[in-house]
């Protein structure tokens, strides 16, 4: 008990400092909650595909994935979220949603997302889980990311390249697909108290370029 | 709140007159293009062998200053920058210290698409480029790819359609897809003054080096006579369209403007980077989009193939000089025009193919396998002619091998081929200081 | 319910012996592999510079013949066709005519683990290539690249182990990625006889051209004496390996195997086909998985590639026939070593670099931009070689061009070079009816 007053009184901040330290904590507390919930981070507890479509970012991938051979029956969860236990499958999901919800709030994303060595791993896993029967026996069962990322083994779709995503990707390949269009998070005064009137509340689908 | 971002907007602030040269108008319209077309302004990236830097090309490669003895590009030679530049090159370089056509101006400006519309293209270039240097006063911009209305892309340029044409195709007839590499077709590819100074594109029997060779044979053109060896030569320009045209990635219909204007993406606008640069300033929106390897990589590649392509020009430049040289001696020793005859076309074809792939850029990247093939058979041709000359030499009893004159910098071998440099600066900075300022204030 | 298919999969039915050179035994354990590996007995497939039929090299490029003059591959040589025909064309071949060493054995048969585990290496190389013959049963097979127990890939020949030995590598760290090459680079790589027919890999200072041309000269071999030119010369024995490395699809970590060996679909389960052969009996499985363009469209792409070194190659082996039998007449001219001996070491290394890559199996397509140069600079000697002949014979009035010998067909460019070929066949028949049954029959 002393121990931890003594902690709580280390983390105390100087006296005249407190107020402002009260009010940037409640700011920045403020952002927080803002940037998850502008952002939709919580969206990434579920499975939904249209829940990954939150961010616009997301559209190329979704198009990509929602016209090929796995938009029938596997979901952006089924490859990029461990299905093995559910403490690594929230793991991954909360981790990988506020990373990906503070860059795209940043506007850090870049113009040709490439997936990481940890996504790698993840996928090649559930690509296994789905066709342990047909490959089984060619000992590609045994490649895992790490393993692929040392130049061990090859991914899968290191052969399968135009599986799922097709294989020219950037933010730009297909920023006007028709996906799903959500409802705004903001309430309309709001959004008019900031923006004016919008024409984009009267859309439902974006539109294409030409 | 980033949503609203996901909507485009085409609208016109202010309609564009048609034949619009000034970039600015343009702009006002199409922000986003405009600023990144005026990063063309920029000369700090600098790649293994290009970038927008200024890239003496005579310092680096001298034995070219011999190669074009008797035509003006064996004073100056600069590899090319960005397009915000093109104007003021033309004022700056050496070579228009001799007299040129208008037809100069064809590949440099705005301004030509409207001065051709006002007196059409034959007169256009049957001007001098003195005569037109007054009217020439944007860069080149919007208006040489862009139809002011529609904003489609659009051809310009007169050469490129009656080359096509000429083949018996209507080039309104191309896709999209082959738009985007077309638009830049008007300008970086290969070209000779006909009658006239008539601009025509020798593509009547093919793309190719070796079918571009037998077309010039064929009519007889010849760009001088030079002034060593007394070969009738061939002077290839950037035939970038043409060589990148027999490789792995136009037909694969990847374009010009795939690598070279990526799409970028701001927010929810996509939208074409129109900083005409190096891919290799911008690898990961460039190349990343189609290959998921590291930027590291990707420049490696490209190096390896340019290392093999650079390896084999050397070899030709320098068998070229010598054999320019070579001749010279023949010639001095007293051979006559019957025993040079066939050199003097093996000279001519050598030189033609190095150029085709040197003076394309890219070091030939664009298609390595069909760059080396072609400096293959410019260093046999070049051979072939230095293996007869020893023939001749022995008839006149000349003693072989020939001492060669030291020509390892741009200075020595201008001195070599007799160009008095110092009085062609004088000519030009008194063209800077007193013509130029008129031309710019004309308008 | 076809699931359970894959399940059976990993059982040994019976356990296979240790160095058992049998394919059948393997196979009874495996059959989906063993099927396909039969079927490298088909000898059907052409395409249009490879294929599994037999092809007579030196019928359809005829200088060889002068180009090896004095060596046993001017007698025969065909293009390589399936695994099964490792052991028989050995038999047949007319450069065993002439005494080899058992070291000969090493890349064609299962046996030869099995003789190398009893009497060690050295042991094994210091036979006579007769001596071994009657052990010499089975031809390639599933013991050259797997270990029986658990059917991991492995490296048999200690060549390759000690060759990467001398770099200081570890053959057994290698990555299950870089096994699906490297057994494949236990035969299909450049070699050299060393003391006492020693089986070595020349690759002390790098796989390039460049750098085994360096080693060799470093280590002074020469394989034979040219017949006509005197030149050391240098044979290139299929650097598949070698070249490929220097490949795009090396670089992206393809192998051999993803190529020559595309998995295969059978019901619910994928298995390696087994039935090497040219990809392009196979573009389907080979390259549709990675590429998807159409078939007809990549095997255009191929043979864009192939005839680009192909035009080099015969140009080269055109300037390599001339200039051996310039050389041949320089001396008979009265030419002495000294004036010879740059002339020569030319000669030796255009022909080292021509090899090369003719030697290579797919006329360059595993790196067609690497072959391209190097055919180039094979180019570029011989044709200085033929320069500074010219000298020579300018010095002893030998008049000049020398007049060349019909070489546009096997016969008679070996009449040419003076091979008694009727002898030759005659003694190979004896060998084929009497000796080659006690072989045969003798396990
Ligand atoms: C809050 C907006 C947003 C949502 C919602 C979103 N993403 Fe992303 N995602 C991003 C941004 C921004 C990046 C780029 C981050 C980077 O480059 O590291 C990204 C990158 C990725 C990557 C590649 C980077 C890595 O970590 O390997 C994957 C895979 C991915 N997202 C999958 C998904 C899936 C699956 C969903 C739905 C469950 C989803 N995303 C929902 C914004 C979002
Ligand atoms: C069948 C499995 C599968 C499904 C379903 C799938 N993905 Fe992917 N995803 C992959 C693979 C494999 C990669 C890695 C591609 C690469 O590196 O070439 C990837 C990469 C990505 C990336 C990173 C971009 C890149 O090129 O590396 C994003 C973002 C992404 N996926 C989003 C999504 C979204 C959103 C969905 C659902 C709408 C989805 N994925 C569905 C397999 C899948
Ligand atoms: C949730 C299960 C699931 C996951 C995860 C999954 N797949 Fe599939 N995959 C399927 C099903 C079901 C089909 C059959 C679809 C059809 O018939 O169109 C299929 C079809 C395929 C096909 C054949 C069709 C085509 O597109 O060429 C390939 C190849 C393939 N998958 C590869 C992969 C790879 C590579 C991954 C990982 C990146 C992966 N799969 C992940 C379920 C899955
Ligand atoms: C080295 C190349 C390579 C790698 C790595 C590879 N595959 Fe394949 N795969 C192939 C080839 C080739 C075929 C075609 C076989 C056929 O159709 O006969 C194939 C076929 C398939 C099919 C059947 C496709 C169809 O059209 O029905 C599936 C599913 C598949 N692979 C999944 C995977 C998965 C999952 C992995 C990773 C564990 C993987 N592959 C890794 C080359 C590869
Ligand atoms: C596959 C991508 C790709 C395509 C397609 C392509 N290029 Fe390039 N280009 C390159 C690369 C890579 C370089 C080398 C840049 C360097 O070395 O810095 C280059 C260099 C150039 C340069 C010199 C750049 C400089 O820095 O000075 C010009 C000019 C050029 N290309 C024009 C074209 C034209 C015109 C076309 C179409 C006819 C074209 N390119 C098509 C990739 C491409
Ligand atoms: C109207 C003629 C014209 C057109 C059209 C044109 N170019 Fe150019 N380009 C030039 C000229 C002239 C230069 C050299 C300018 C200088 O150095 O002064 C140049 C320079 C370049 C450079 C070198 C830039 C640097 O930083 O070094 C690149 C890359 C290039 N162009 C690519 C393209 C591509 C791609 C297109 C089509 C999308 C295109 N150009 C269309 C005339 C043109
Ligand atoms: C068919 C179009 C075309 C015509 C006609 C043309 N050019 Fe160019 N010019 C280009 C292109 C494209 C470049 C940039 C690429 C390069 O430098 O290879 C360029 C680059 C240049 C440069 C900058 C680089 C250097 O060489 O120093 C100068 C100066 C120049 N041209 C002068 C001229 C002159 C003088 C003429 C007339 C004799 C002429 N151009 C005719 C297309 C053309
Ligand atoms: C060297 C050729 C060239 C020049 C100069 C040029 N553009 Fe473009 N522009 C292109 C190409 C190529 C595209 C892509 C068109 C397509 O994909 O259909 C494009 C596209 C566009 C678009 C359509 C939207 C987009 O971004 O793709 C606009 C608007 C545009 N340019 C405006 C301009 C303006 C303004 C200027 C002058 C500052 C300009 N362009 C100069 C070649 C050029
Ligand atoms: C729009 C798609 C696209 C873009 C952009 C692109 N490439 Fe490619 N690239 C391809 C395709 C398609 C191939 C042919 C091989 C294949 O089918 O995968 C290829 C082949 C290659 C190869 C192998 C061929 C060779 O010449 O060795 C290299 C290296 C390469 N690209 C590098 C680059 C670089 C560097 C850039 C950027 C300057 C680039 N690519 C831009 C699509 C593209
Ligand atoms: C990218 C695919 C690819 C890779 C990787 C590859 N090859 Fe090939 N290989 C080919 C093609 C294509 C041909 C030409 C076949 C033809 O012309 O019929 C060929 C031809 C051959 C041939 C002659 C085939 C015949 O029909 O006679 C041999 C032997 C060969 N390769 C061995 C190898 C070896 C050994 C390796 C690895 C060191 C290798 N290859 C790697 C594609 C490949
Ligand atoms: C033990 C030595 C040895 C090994 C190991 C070996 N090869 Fe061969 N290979 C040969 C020989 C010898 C031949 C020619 C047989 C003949 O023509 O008699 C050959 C022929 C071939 C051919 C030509 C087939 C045809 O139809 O023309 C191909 C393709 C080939 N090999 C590829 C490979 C690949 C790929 C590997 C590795 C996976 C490999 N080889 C491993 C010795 C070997
Ligand atoms: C390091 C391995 C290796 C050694 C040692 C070797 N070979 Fe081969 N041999 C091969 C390979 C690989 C091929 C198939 C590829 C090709 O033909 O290019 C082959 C093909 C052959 C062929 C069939 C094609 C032809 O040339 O007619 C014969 C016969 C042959 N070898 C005989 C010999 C003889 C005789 C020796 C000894 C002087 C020998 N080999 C030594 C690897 C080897
Ligand atoms: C020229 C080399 C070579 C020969 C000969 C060879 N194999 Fe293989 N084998 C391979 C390669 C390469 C693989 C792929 C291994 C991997 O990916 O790890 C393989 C894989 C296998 C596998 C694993 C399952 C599969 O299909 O991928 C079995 C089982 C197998 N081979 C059996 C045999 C049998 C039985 C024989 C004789 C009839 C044989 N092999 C001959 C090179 C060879
Ligand atoms: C395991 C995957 C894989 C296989 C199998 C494969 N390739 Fe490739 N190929 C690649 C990659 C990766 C590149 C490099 C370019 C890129 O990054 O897209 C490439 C490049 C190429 C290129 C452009 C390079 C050049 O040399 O011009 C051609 C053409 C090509 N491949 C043809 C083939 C053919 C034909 C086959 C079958 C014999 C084949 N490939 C098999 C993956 C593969
Ligand atoms: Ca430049
Ligand atoms: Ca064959």
């Amino acid at each position: 008990m002393k121990a931890l007053k003594r902690l709580f009184r280390f983390l105390l901040p100087p006296r005249n400092w407190r107020f402002t330290v009260v009010i940037l904590s409640g700011i920045f507390t403020g952002i927080l909650f803002f940037v998850v919930y502008v952002s939709n981070a919580v969206s990434y507890l579920s499975d939904e595909p249209e829940t990954c479509i939150n961010c616009h970012v997301m559209y190329p991938y979704y198009a990509s994935w929602d016209k090929g051979s796995h938009g029938r029956d596997a979901t952006c969860a089924d490859c990029h979220v461990p299905q093995d236990n559910f403490i690594r499958q929230y793991y991954v999901k909360a981790t990988d949603g506020l990373a990906h919800a503070t860059y795209f709030t940043f506007r850090w994303e870049p113009q040709v997302i490439q997936i990481k060595s940890r996504g790698k791993s993840v996928v090649q896993e559930n690509c296994i889980r789905c066709h342990l029967d047909m490959v089984d026996m060619v000992q590609l069962v045994e490649v895992t990311g790490e393993i692929a990322e040392k130049d061990e083994g090859k991914l899968c779709w290191d052969c399968h390249r135009e599986t799922p995503h097709g294989s020219v990707r950037s933010l730009s390949a297909a920023p006007h697909a028709l996906v799903e269009r959500l409802p705004s998070v903001m309430p309309a005064w709001l959004e008019n108290l900031f923006f004016g009137e919008s024409p984009s509340k009267t859309r439902t689908l974006p539109q294409n370029e030409n | 709140e980033r949503r609203s971002e996901a909507q485009l907007y085409f609208q016109m602030v202010e309609p564009i007159p048609e034949w619009e040269p000034d970039n600015e108008v343009w702009g006002v319209n199409f922000p986003r293009q405009y600023e990144s077309y005026k990063k063309t302004l920029d000369t700090t990236f600098q790649s293994k062998y290009y970038g927008s830097v200024m890239i003496d090309y005579l310092e680096r490669y001298p034995e070219m200053v011999v190669m074009w003895a008797g035509y003006a590009f064996s004073r100056d030679y600069n590899q090319g920058r960005g397009h915000y530049y093109s104007v003021k090159d033309v004022h700056n370089t050496l070579r228009t210290g001799v007299p040129q056509p208008a037809t100069c101006w064809t590949c440099k400006s705005t301004d030509v698409p409207r001065l051709m519309n006002e007196m059409g293209p034959s007169e256009f270039y049957a001007h001098t480029w003195a005569e037109m240097g007054p009217e020439i006063q944007n860069p080149i911009g919007c208006q040489d790819c862009h139809d002011p209305n529609t904003m489609n892309l659009r051809i310009t340029r007169p050469a490129l359609a009656e080359a096509f044409e000429r083949q018996g195709i209507d080039i309104n007839d191309a896709t999209r897809q082959e738009m985007r590499s077309l638009v830049c077709a008007q300008c970086h590819v290969e070209y000779y003054f006909g009658e006239d100074n008539y601009l025509i594109f020798p593509w009547d029997e093919g793309f190719s080096a070796d079918e571009m060779e037998y077309y010039k044979d064929r009519v007889g053109h010849t760009d001088w006579v030079h002034a060593l060896s007394r070969a009738p030569m061939l002077k290839a320009q950037h035939p970038d369209y043409e060589l990148y045209k027999t490789g792995i990635h136009a037909q694969r219909d990847v374009s010009c403007a795939d690598c070279h204007m990526p799409y970028k993406r701001e927010g929810g606008i996509k939208f074409t980077d129109h900083h005409l640069r190096s891919p290799l300033d911008n690898i990961e929106n460039s190349c990343m989009v189609c290959h998921r390897q590291s930027e590291a990589t990707l420049q490696a590649n490209v190096y390896d193939q340019q290392n093999r392509v650079s390896e084999l020009r050397r070899i030709a430049e320098r068998n070229l000089a010598r054999v320019h040289i070579e001749a010279k001696h023949a010639w001095d020793a007293g051979a006559n025009e019957e025993e040079m005859e066939d050199i003097l076309q093996l000279i001519r074809h050598s030189q033609w193919r190095w150029d085709w792939v040197a003076a394309a850029n890219a070091m030939g990247f664009h298609s390595s396998s069909e760059a080396l093939r072609v400096l293959a058979t410019s260093i046999q041709k070049a051979q072939e002619a230095s293996i007869k000359l020893t023939s001749v030499f022995n008839r006149y009893g000349v003693e072989y091998p020939i001492e060669m004159p030291d020509l390892s910098t741009k200075e020595k071998a201008q001195e070599y081929i007799g160009l008095d440099m110092e009085k062609i600066r004088e000519e030009k900075e008194e063209f800077l200081e007193k013509t130029l300022p008129q031309w710019l204030g004309s308008i």
